[in-house]
């Protein structure tokens, strides 16, 4: 049964009759990162709207408790393709279960539920995000030419999944740089909830103990600005590279002041854009055709029809990028400010 | 009964919940005379003192003052129209001290900062001139006084000040003999000076020695009013304890509705 | 006005109540502004109308109320501990953590140690209690203020977990007996055997003790009330058991889904077991009594620094069990669990159910009653179609809605004369 | 003097902090008899009391019981030995009922479930017993019982009980005049039936009517300890508020740690 | 023991005090339980030695030193507002989140809106007090308990800010006035005028007291006392700034870095602001109070609700000020400004400096003792190299070192009689 674009339809799917079932999906918070309300809630909002599905988007905001009852809401309301960005993969393993119980459709969007058996998996790749960073890092302090440089970690929260897994990734690159002896490790510390401000004080702590401190590997956009403002009171900033994740205005003004030296900017239109795909099909009742990778969940080494997309490192070179693709406006980003930077790096 | 009342009472009801306390209560105090209020435990007497006060809301009857008719919807309602109370459930703040207690809303100030000097000097001469000479220091938190002690920094806190009617709930039920003393000739003082003093006490020797009349309340009516000069001390004690005596009081018919106890009603 | 009296104990008269002069005295003491926990009654009932008519289909759904049990659990038991801390005037910040502690030692022990269903569950059980013993040391013979205490355990308890899990991992529990605690559902006939036999033994009661006080002479309430009251407690129960039983499976094909969900006994259970203690022994008098009045408390001979050291002990063993229905609901454990609101909604959930935080009042019910609305705020917000931070706003509204019903109630009934 | 006394203080010292309240205070209480315990306010009755119930820890000193020295650590070993204590302070819990109020601490139960129904019957008697008239139920709050309805509830939960020593701090200063009698023949047969009493109170005529034994306090040091008919009214009222009377009492030079109101030190 | 007494107001005589006797006096009211804030200063001491000594050059350097203020301005003005909420019994759940909204707005103001720096400050202030205004109204005025009020406000907020926030973006604030209120520190030479400043007016204060007291004839403290404590306070000011006045750059080459944080002035001027308000006005008279018998205030004629609005006034404006600090101190305003941890610190550095949550005990000290121990702690344990879970164990394990030190110093004097 093929749904026929009747966009404004508000008829409470129940999956019966010729048009497309509704769409339930599941955003984990509001403060980890901006861009599940900012880029995820539109980019998905408008893909489904466009293909005249009706669709539901939730935010759990965090709490794991709100994450099971918005579940327990949309499988009630019977919507037929159930999508969810996991708080861990235990909970999410959980909803994954009572929806395939209700018979519905699942998606794994950004983070894989480990052993959660959902039928798909959209994602960037969040190892390689990790990986981005610890290069990102490496060509900064290269090009500063630092010798031995001291690199201190400012990680996400220990309690975020995600947060290990970047870990993971910027570690695989900068751990052989310290075993060498070509960089020095510095101090190693999560930051509890991703706190910006507790990150600040845990940086000046980090600094304190470490005064040689020449590179700071910030988990995302916010820390490094956490750890910026600390540089500069010491007036160090634009001496120390920071990085980050997420391509936040925030991040990117630091990025065109100099201040930091790069973030990962993940397209999630794209994203976003795959994913809602996939789920309309689903929604349909058609065999979506566009998964055509597959990612082997490490836990249960099921083969998950995925679509993958890559992240991409952004500095000062590449910063358009993000703004070209119109992830963030110029507007946004140029304000008084930045307007000088803004050109120079041929935003315009 | 030449001069005219200065507070009166008509018609006063008072309820908690399902409970009604007082009836219809009338009371008249004059100027220049003290007016002892007496009744059995739990005749309302308390009960009567805070719907004056502005404690409790009453449920009926009129209040006139000065021969205005009045409303007291507070405490400070009471105390502006010159009305001061000296509770039997003193209500002091345990976490301050003795002087902070005695000038409680009605701090002394040099501009905007507190003068703490004044207030120690007239609440030491006042607590002096009720014979307290036990207090270690005036600064001394008023938790960590005796009860007669903190009887007398209640009756201070109350007698300090320019009012027109004292009230004053069983000043001297914690009182040593000199002290009691003291108070008496306190009352009968404000009095002399033309102020309505009314005077709640179980000791019948105190009432006859400093009122000049007495009203009884009993079971929540008042069974009479009268000039303290027409009773006897055993009359007073019958209207106390049986809301009648001789053809003084109240009927002969008990209210119906104030029973006994009523063991097992569920709270 | 004609009323009948008779000479009860100690030889004294009193009225005989009738059922008229029992609804004259309710409604007098209502308007006297004991009004027990009807404010936060109406207030339940205001949100499920606003809810409900919102969100008719889906909010008035036989899933839907099948759902609210298995939400509201985890935090009614926390809150049930609570109760009993409340009651002193203590506070435990450290309640959510607990339950997350607590549940990652049953987590650990079934899946890594493969130890059974059972002694896992005792083991959650006990680190409970072992923690309210530590809690309640520190409190009742250090001294230290139980808002520190608990500020150093909350913070500690997060640690622990986090070591206990291993930074970021998660744990997913075996499916089971403890799994289905706050998932699966009671079979139909069991349902109604539960509910009827609940009425039945409640009947029971209620006529020994009015049996108990006729021997005696002391003043009863009138058959009339009583029968009223079990005939009300009968029809919540049938009518709840009546709708649960219904099919709810989202598609009855696949799988059937009916019955009463197992955490409504358990919760249930669990009410009646505490209201009981609380009420109807001389421990529950004595921790009234402690909260009251402590020195009152002391030199009546109460041992004052056991009784706060129990109400610890309760408090921490329910948020083992509050860990345990967490757990079960969400599979899984992890260094979260029992962590960002859970404990805020607990305490909220005991005072807006009417439970002082200045001790000496409050009741088991109360948790019941606050985690019900807000477990209710919970699941119709996430119904209606509103961004994160209007749905934050909105859920701080209807909060303050529904407390303030009852603020406005008691305030009402105040102006008639008794605070 | 021929029985050898219950209860027997020796040279008890207490301070609260830089105060010393308690001057090496002896007391005897002896069995089937009635002691009356009198000193101006702030002398140190209450404290002394407090002392002897375990509620302040005393500094020096010894407590012999029934010939056996004890150390008496809180109110719960008091009791265990036997002593009974109303206070001043009545200590009530305002969110218990009355009846809860009367059998705190030694409620009754069938199996592990409080009796009430039994209590309830008990509480109601020995209220009636003590002229308490007026209250509407017994499972109301003692929150909102007049000051002599407390005062009435605080006794009855102290003489309930099976005790040897029965400690009474001002029982009847909120009493009625019905409520005082009835209170004070509470007291004679307590003392008749064998125990010791110790009645506290500041009403010469109550002292005289019942006790046996009179001993007087004066700011903190025990000025005398005679026979009641050994004195007069007005020798014990010297005794109070000077310490001394004739050749009775504490000699002439004022303890000079004792000084008067003291304005000014900080808190 | 030979005393001078002398007579004095009221015409009774008293003893002279001399130093001797003071300290006497001092003493035992220290062994009678009376210990003022002396215990959780010892705590704070203890505190910085195990730090000092596991740490020693890190911990004790200026720099160090100077981060300190920065690290804890947040927190203590957030505090400094609660002590006169929790002064009422009352408590403000919402404290941390108002912060992140106050903060938010001013930040808007000066980015989007181009605000100057002095009015988005201004706009920010007035926030809070619109915030409080709500709050107090609804907590007297309408009657809502104040942990269920400011738990929906604490909710509300969240959404504010993520609205405020176009849901969830960080806003950096441009350079300026504002930012360096939380980061700059003042020139040498006006730390030293501001420093000598301070030590004189404190001076100046004691000696009019002095003779304000000797002129009405009231006993007076002995001049040797007064002198010492002035002679105190100086040597704390002094050899602060002293330190703080020392080069503390990373890389003095590439910048110098030195002078007393701004940060610092700011606390100590609301300390002495509202220390005074407390201790030396009708209005903080009322205050104490309200908190310690609102019954007793009432029959006073003291305006209970508007006391009541108005703590909850001070506790958001302080609460806007805190706001401003962190996001001075941050650079920028996120959806967690003032979220997590803050407001359980902000609240816990009130308790543990030794305000109590019962009303009518508290000072405005209380906040910057209980904040520098909570400051400490953090300062200390991320210096130390641990695992986030063990440091929250650490952490936990420290908060209730420094609490014990302060309950075993008062239940050793409370066994000495006083309680
Ligand atoms: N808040 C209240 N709620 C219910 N009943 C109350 C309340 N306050 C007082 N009562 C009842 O009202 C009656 C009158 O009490 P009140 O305190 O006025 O007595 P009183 O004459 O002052 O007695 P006393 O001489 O013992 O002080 C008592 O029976 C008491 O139990
Ligand atoms: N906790 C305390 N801290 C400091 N001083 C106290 C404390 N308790 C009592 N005092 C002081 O000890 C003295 C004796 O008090 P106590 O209560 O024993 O007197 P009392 O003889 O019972 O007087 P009253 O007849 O007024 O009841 C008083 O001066 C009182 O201020
Ligand atoms: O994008 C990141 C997200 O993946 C992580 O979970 O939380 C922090 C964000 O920055
Ligand atoms: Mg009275
Ligand atoms: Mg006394």
């Amino acid at each position: 049964a093929c749904g026929d674009d009747k966009s404004d339809d508000t008829a409470t799917g129940s999956g019966t009759g010729a048009k497309a079932g509704k769409v339930g999906v599941i955003l984990p918070d509001t403060k980890s990162s901006a861009r599940w309300e900012t880029a995820d809630t539109k980019y998905l909002t408008e893909a489904f709207k466009a293909a005249g599905v009706e669709a539901e988007i939730k935010n759990a905001q965090g709490d794991k408790n709100s994450f099971q009852t918005i579940a327990d809401g949309m499988i009630q309301s019977g919507v037929k393709v159930l999508m969810i960005v996991n708080l861990d993969s235990g909970t999410g393993k959980n909803v994954l279960e009572n929806a395939k119980k209700a018979g519905i459709a699942t998606i794994d969007y950004d983070r894989l539920t480990l052993n959660g058996g959902a039928n798909y998996y959209v994602s960037f790749d969040n190892n390689e995000v990790g990986k981005l960073q610890g290069q990102g890092l490496v060509d900064c302090l290269t090009a500063a030419k630092a010798v031995k440089p001291v690199v201190s970690y400012l990680n996400g929260s220990p309690t975020d999944n995600n947060a290990t897994l970047f870990k993971e990734g910027y570690d695989s690159v900068l751990k052989p740089k310290f075993d060498s002896g070509e960089f020095v490790k510095g101090p190693d510390d999560a930051v509890p909830d991703w706190d910006n401000a507790k990150g600040g004080t845990i940086f000046e702590q980090q600094l304190t103990k470490n005064p040689k401190i020449a590179g700071v590997l910030a988990a995302n956009d916010g820390l490094g600005n956490a750890a910026i403002e600390v540089l500069k009171k010491n007036k160090l900033n634009g001496k120390v590279p920071v990085t980050g994740q997420d391509a936040t205005v925030q991040g990117l003004q630091n990025i065109l002041a100099g201040d930091q030296c790069m973030t990962v900017y993940k397209a999630i239109k794209k994203e976003a854009d795959a994913a809602a795909e996939l789920a309309i099909a689903l929604a349909k009742g058609e065999k979506p055709t566009t998964a055509t990778g597959t990612v082997t969940d490490p836990e249960s080494k099921a083969t998950v029809p995925s679509v993958l997309l890559k992240p991409e490192a952004i500095t000062k070179e590449n910063v358009k990028k993000v703004v070209d693709d119109g992830f963030v406006t110029k507007a946004e980003l140029c304000t008084a400010a930045f307007a000088d930077a803004c050109t120079k790096a041929g935003i315009s | 009964m030449a001069a005219t009342p200065l507070l009166e009472l008509r018609g006063i009801d008072k309820s908690f919940g399902p409970v009604q306390v007082l009836h219809d209560v009338e009371l008249s105090v004059y100027p220049g005379e003290v007016t002892a209020l007496v009744g059995d435990n739990g005749a309302g007497k308390s009960t009567l003192v805070k719907c004056i006060s502005g404690i409790y809301p009453i449920d009926a009857g009129t209040v006139t003052f000065d021969g205005k008719q009045v409303a007291i919807h507070s405490p400070r309602d009471a105390s502006e129209l010159g009305i001061e109370v000296v509770y039997q459930d003193l209500a002091l703040c345990d976490n301050l001290d003795i002087v902070q207690n005695m000038f409680l809303g009605r701090e002394k100030k040099r501009g905007i900062v507190l003068d703490e000097p004044t207030m120690e000097q007239m609440a030491g001469e006042t607590l002096a001139s009720l014979s307290v000479r036990t207090v270690k220091s005036l600064r001394q938190l008023v938790a960590s006084l005796s009860g007669g002690q903190r009887q007398t920094v209640a009756i201070a806190k109350a007698v300090l000040w320019n009012s027109k009617v004292v009230i004053l709930d069983e000043p001297t039920a914690a009182l040593g003999v000199a002290q009691t003393a003291q108070v008496l000739e306190l009352v009968r003082r404000l009095a002399d000076n033309g102020l309505g003093v009314v005077l709640i006490s179980h000791n019948m020797n105190d009432v006859f020695a400093v009122s000049d009349r007495i009203a009884a309340l009993y079971l929540g009516r008042m069974a009479a009013q009268v000039k303290a000069s027409d009773v006897t001390h055993s009359q007073v004690v019958e209207l106390i304890t049986g809301g009648r005596s001789g053809n003084l009081g109240l009927p002969p018919e008990k209210p119906t509705d104030f029973v006994e106890i009523m063991p097992g009603a569920e709270q | 006005m004609s009323t009948s009296t008779l000479e009860t104990a100690g030889g004294v008269k009193v009225v005989k109540p009738t059922v008229a002069s029992h609804f004259r005295d309710y409604w007098g003491r209502v308007r006297g502004g004991d009004l027990g926990a009807l404010p936060a009654v109406l207030g339940l009932v205001i949100l499920i109308l606003i809810f409900g008519t919102a969100r008719t289909d889906t909010f008035f759904s036989a899933g839907n109320f099948a759902n609210l049990f298995n939400q509201a659990a985890g935090v009614i038991m926390i809150a049930m501990g609570l109760i009993f801390v409340l009651l002193l005037g203590e506070i435990d910040l450290s309640a959510g953590f607990a339950a997350g502690v607590c549940g990652a030692v049953m987590a650990i022990l079934l899946t890594e140690h493969g130890v059974n269903q059972g002694l896992s569950l005792l083991a959650a059980l006990a680190t409970g209690v072992v923690i309210g013993l530590l809690l309640g040391y520190l409190v009742a013979k250090v001294g230290i203020p139980s808002f520190v205490v608990t500020l150093a355990a909350f913070l500690a308890f997060q640690g622990v977990l986090l070591n206990l899990l291993g930074e970021g991992k998660n744990i997913s529990i075996p499916d089971g007996f403890i799994k289905s605690l706050n998932k699966d559902s009671l079979p139909v006939t069991w349902s109604w055997i539960l509910a009827i036999g609940a009425v039945a033994v409640f009947a029971l009661v209620q006529f020994l003790r009015y049996r108990g006080r006729a021997k005696r002479g002391l003043v009863t309430e009138p058959i009339g009330i009583m029968a009223l009251r079990i005939a009300g407690l009968g029809a919540l129960l049938l009518i709840t058991t009546a709708i649960l039983t219904q099919e709810r499976a989202i598609n009855p094909a696949i799988a059937s889904l009916k019955g009463v969900p197992i955490a409504a006994p358990v919760i249930g259970g669990f009410l009646v077991l505490w209201t009981f203690v609380l009420g109807r022994t001389t421990y529950g008098r004595h921790v009234y009594a402690v909260g009251g009045n402590a020195e009152a408390a002391r030199r009546a001979g109460i041992p004052v620094d056991l009784i706060r050291i129990s109400v610890f002990v309760i408090g921490s063993f329910m948020a083992a069990v509050g860990g345990v229905m967490l757990v079960s609901r969400a599979g899984s454990v992890d260094p979260n669990t029992g962590g960002s609101t859970t404990l805020l909604y607990a305490v909220g959930a005991a005072v807006i159910g009417g439970t002082s935080l200045f001790g000496g009042k409050g009741k088991v019910i109360h948790a019941v009653i606050g985690g019900a609305v807000i477990a209710v705020i919970d699941n119709g917000m996430f119904l209606m179609d509103v961004s994160s931070g209007s749905r934050y706003m909105a859920t701080g509204v209807i909060l303050l809605i529904a407390a303030g019903v009852d603020a406005l109630a008691r305030r009402r009934a105040a102006a008639t004369g008794n605070r």
